[in-house]
């Protein structure tokens, strides 16, 4: 099984050289410590800001310059600033390349639902609906199961959705999988996992061709 | 042409019980702090706030809950205010929450003259009940309207006495959409300068949108998350 | 009769301190000459400029700077440049608090016809719809009747619309008229000009009540 | 990330007949020069050209409408140009007239995402004619959709190999839009600068609008009404 950080190490390997990219909240974050050598990306952070860099070093945070998880950071080169109006005229117009965020569910038919939950205090859609509305590459970054040990992969989302038929890629602690008309197609195992995991801990329709790769890290 | 008041309170001149009130920032970053304050001072009551958060307990908004001020909220994200959440879940509070690029687009549409527009952001989802669905190129895309308020409180960096204002770093997000939508458009600026400083090329907001300005003073400019990486 | 500067000068005195206001070609422009005293206005020019200053000194053009017409201006203290978003934003959004243009023709219920002449080499609307759409205070600058002396405040429209019931006011170089929701008011004789004169070049209809006084410069 | 390109032939790669292309420029202040040469000299033609003007008669659009490149102009106001005139009246040209407003509007919404939107423009005219009407605060307003490009061509100041740009004056007018609408994005600029000497508060179009960008030469920058006073 991979750690949250695994899970971002594997997703950095989907990114292109000079692709925009927004991180959502959590494992998606992280996916910015793995960028391959030789692949230049630009980070679009959806409050107003392109081109977003490290946190800053201690005693140099700028109350002015914070990410979308309200985080202080800093700028890169290059980077821009503009207004919420614009920032998402870039992600709903389709100019970012990659979405990466995380989810609560997704469906075989790429739903998801990653905003509420009834019954408990909810807190806002943020800029998801947005993203996953609009991005034509979205990554869902997740643990294959939750804490009760229940799939997160499904026929159907049972929360509340915040996008419908959006998700291109899943990638959990268990699996590499893609989002086909017939289901989730598996793609490359975690190290160790085996096939049959994968498919118990899969509620949603699982394709399975061939001889299934380990990940390579 | 002078635009220029003495404070918030003479800035806010006018606001009335049961208004509608935009006001800028992202979390905590690029808020109207000295409005804020002086609303709270004022006591001015059912209000509907448009704003993407709520603030946190004891800072921007947060101040404005706990005096029972906010009648409604429309916001896309509203964590981190426990006071927030107890008057939500008491029915006190009426919350709308909206996708935030519709909110930022729904206020620029009010400030542009266009009532309405098609999105595909929340298509499928509960935003989407109760809204016209239509199809363009095969995707389908939700109609949503467009947002106006009573007063806009905008908080920018610098401007002049004639409206002309520019943002600093993050703390621009809402407040340039909002400073377009509000019938009447209030700024603090930290800096007055004098009409010609601005470089006309360069100005994010001008002055035609903007009615009363004045320079803010005591900025706490909090931080709602501070991270840090340890120098090398 | 007022010649055209006159026209210009009787609509100046509709000016307010603190207006924005942006003004056609032809008879529009010449209303720049003569704002009262004691009275600011800023002027737009809808190709992107706020606080319109007069023509350059010779020499002293710049081929970056040019208002709607695409004469070569300068820029006053204050002013701002945007593009051509923001420029309609301002109108549509009725940001900008008065709008004079000229007319072929003006029908007695407001609606305008400045754009296009059947049979006629179509030059385009340019931003005289947006403007006729979206401001609440058109004036209309135009002489009373056309070359062939006909009257051109009509009952209705014969030519090609450039806006409906939009217009508020018309000042000609025969009088001040409100459009109202009976027809032409007349408010204002021009200087020697007789009320019977009027009603003879107007062909729509026109409500005159008590004495019409003529206009003050 | 490096968009830079060498010149105007190399930044239009791929352009063939039948594309839709957008070009900046509001008369003769700001029109992408060197593109439109390297059009004229690539001789690519049947092209539908989505510019607010048409340029005069040997300068602009103009030198693309002498060749016969242009299939049809959709534009707000095409005034000033003979051959345009001759084009259009022997039914050679097809002319799409749009508002100038609705024209920037479309381009925006084209960049945004937005699809379709009302506006009061052209309400009650032949522009309205086979477009949806709605009432919204009792006032008619009709439907209007975004408008696309496969290249568009846009001038601006200066530039960086980011494809961040600035503007000048009223050079800017439909760029930035136009910059937003592009499949592919191609900017001139009078000046090449390095990463980071733009200020990043103060770049009017970030360069995730923007594919390829270059450094014009000889520019021309004709004026199209020379309009002065004599010295005081």
């Amino acid at each position: 099984m991979l750690d949250r950080n695994q899970i971002a190490q594997r997703i950095a390997q989907e990114l292109q050289d000079g692709w925009y990219v927004n991180l959502g909240i959590g494992i998606p974050t992280l996916v910015a410590n793995y960028i391959p050598d030789g692949i230049h990306v630009e980070f679009q952070s959806e409050n107003g800001l392109l081109g977003m860099g490290p946190f800053p070093f201690e005693g140099e945070e700028d109350a002015d310059l914070i990410n979308a998880g309200k985080q202080t950071v800093t700028m890169q080169k290059g980077g821009s600033i503009f207004d919420s109006s614009m920032s998402f005229a870039m992600i709903r117009g389709q100019h970012v390349q990659l979405t990466v965020l995380g989810a609560m569910e997704v469906s075989d038919s790429g739903d998801i639902a990653n905003w509420k939950i009834p019954g408990k205090m909810v807190k806002g859609m943020g800029g998801a609906m947005d993203l996953v509305a609009s991005a034509d590459n979205i990554i869902v970054a997740m643990s294959h199961t939750n804490r009760k040990g229940q799939s997160k992969l499904l026929r159907q989302c049972s929360l509340p959705l915040t996008g419908v038929k959006c998700v291109k890629k899943v990638v959990t602690n268990m699996a590499v999988l893609d989002i086909t008309p017939n289901g989730f197609q598996l793609l490359e195992r975690a190290p160790g996992v085996s096939v049959q995991e994968i498919q118990a801990a899969t509620e949603g329709r699982l394709i399975i061709e061939g001889d299934v790769p380990e990940m390579q890290f | 042409m002078n635009k220029l008041v003495k404070d918030a309170k003479e800035g806010l001149a006018g606001v009335k019980d049961g208004m509608t009130l935009m006001l800028g920032g992202f979390g905590l970053c690029g808020i109207p702090e000295n409005c804020i304050s002086a609303l709270v001072e004022e006591g001015v009551k059912d209000l509907t706030c448009i704003s993407n958060n709520a603030g946190v307990d004891d800072f921007g908004i947060g101040l404005m809950l706990q005096k029972r001020q906010v009648k409604k909220m429309i916001s896309s994200y509203v964590g981190e205010n426990d006071e927030f959440e107890r008057q939500m879940l008491s029915g006190e509070l009426e919350v709308d929450l909206i996708p935030q690029g519709s909110l930022a687009e729904r206020c620029r549409a009010g400030g542009a003259g266009i009532p309405a527009f098609f999105t595909p952001a929340g298509y499928g989802t509960e935003v989407a009940i109760g809204k016209e669905v239509r199809y363009f190129d095969g995707k389908p895309h939700i109609l949503e309207s467009a947002l106006h308020a009573d007063y806009a409180l905008v908080k920018a960096w610098k401007g002049d006495r004639y409206g002309n204002i520019i943002f600093k770093g993050t703390a621009r997000n809402f407040n340039p959409v909002m400073a377009m939508a509000g019938k009447i458009t209030v700024v603090e600026v930290e800096e007055i300068v004098e009409p010609g400083e601005l470089d006309p090329n360069f100005i994010h907001i001008p002055g035609v949108f903007v009615q009363r300005i004045f320079q803010g003073k005591g900025y706490e400019k909090r931080i709602e998350q501070r991270t840090t990486r340890p120098k090398a």
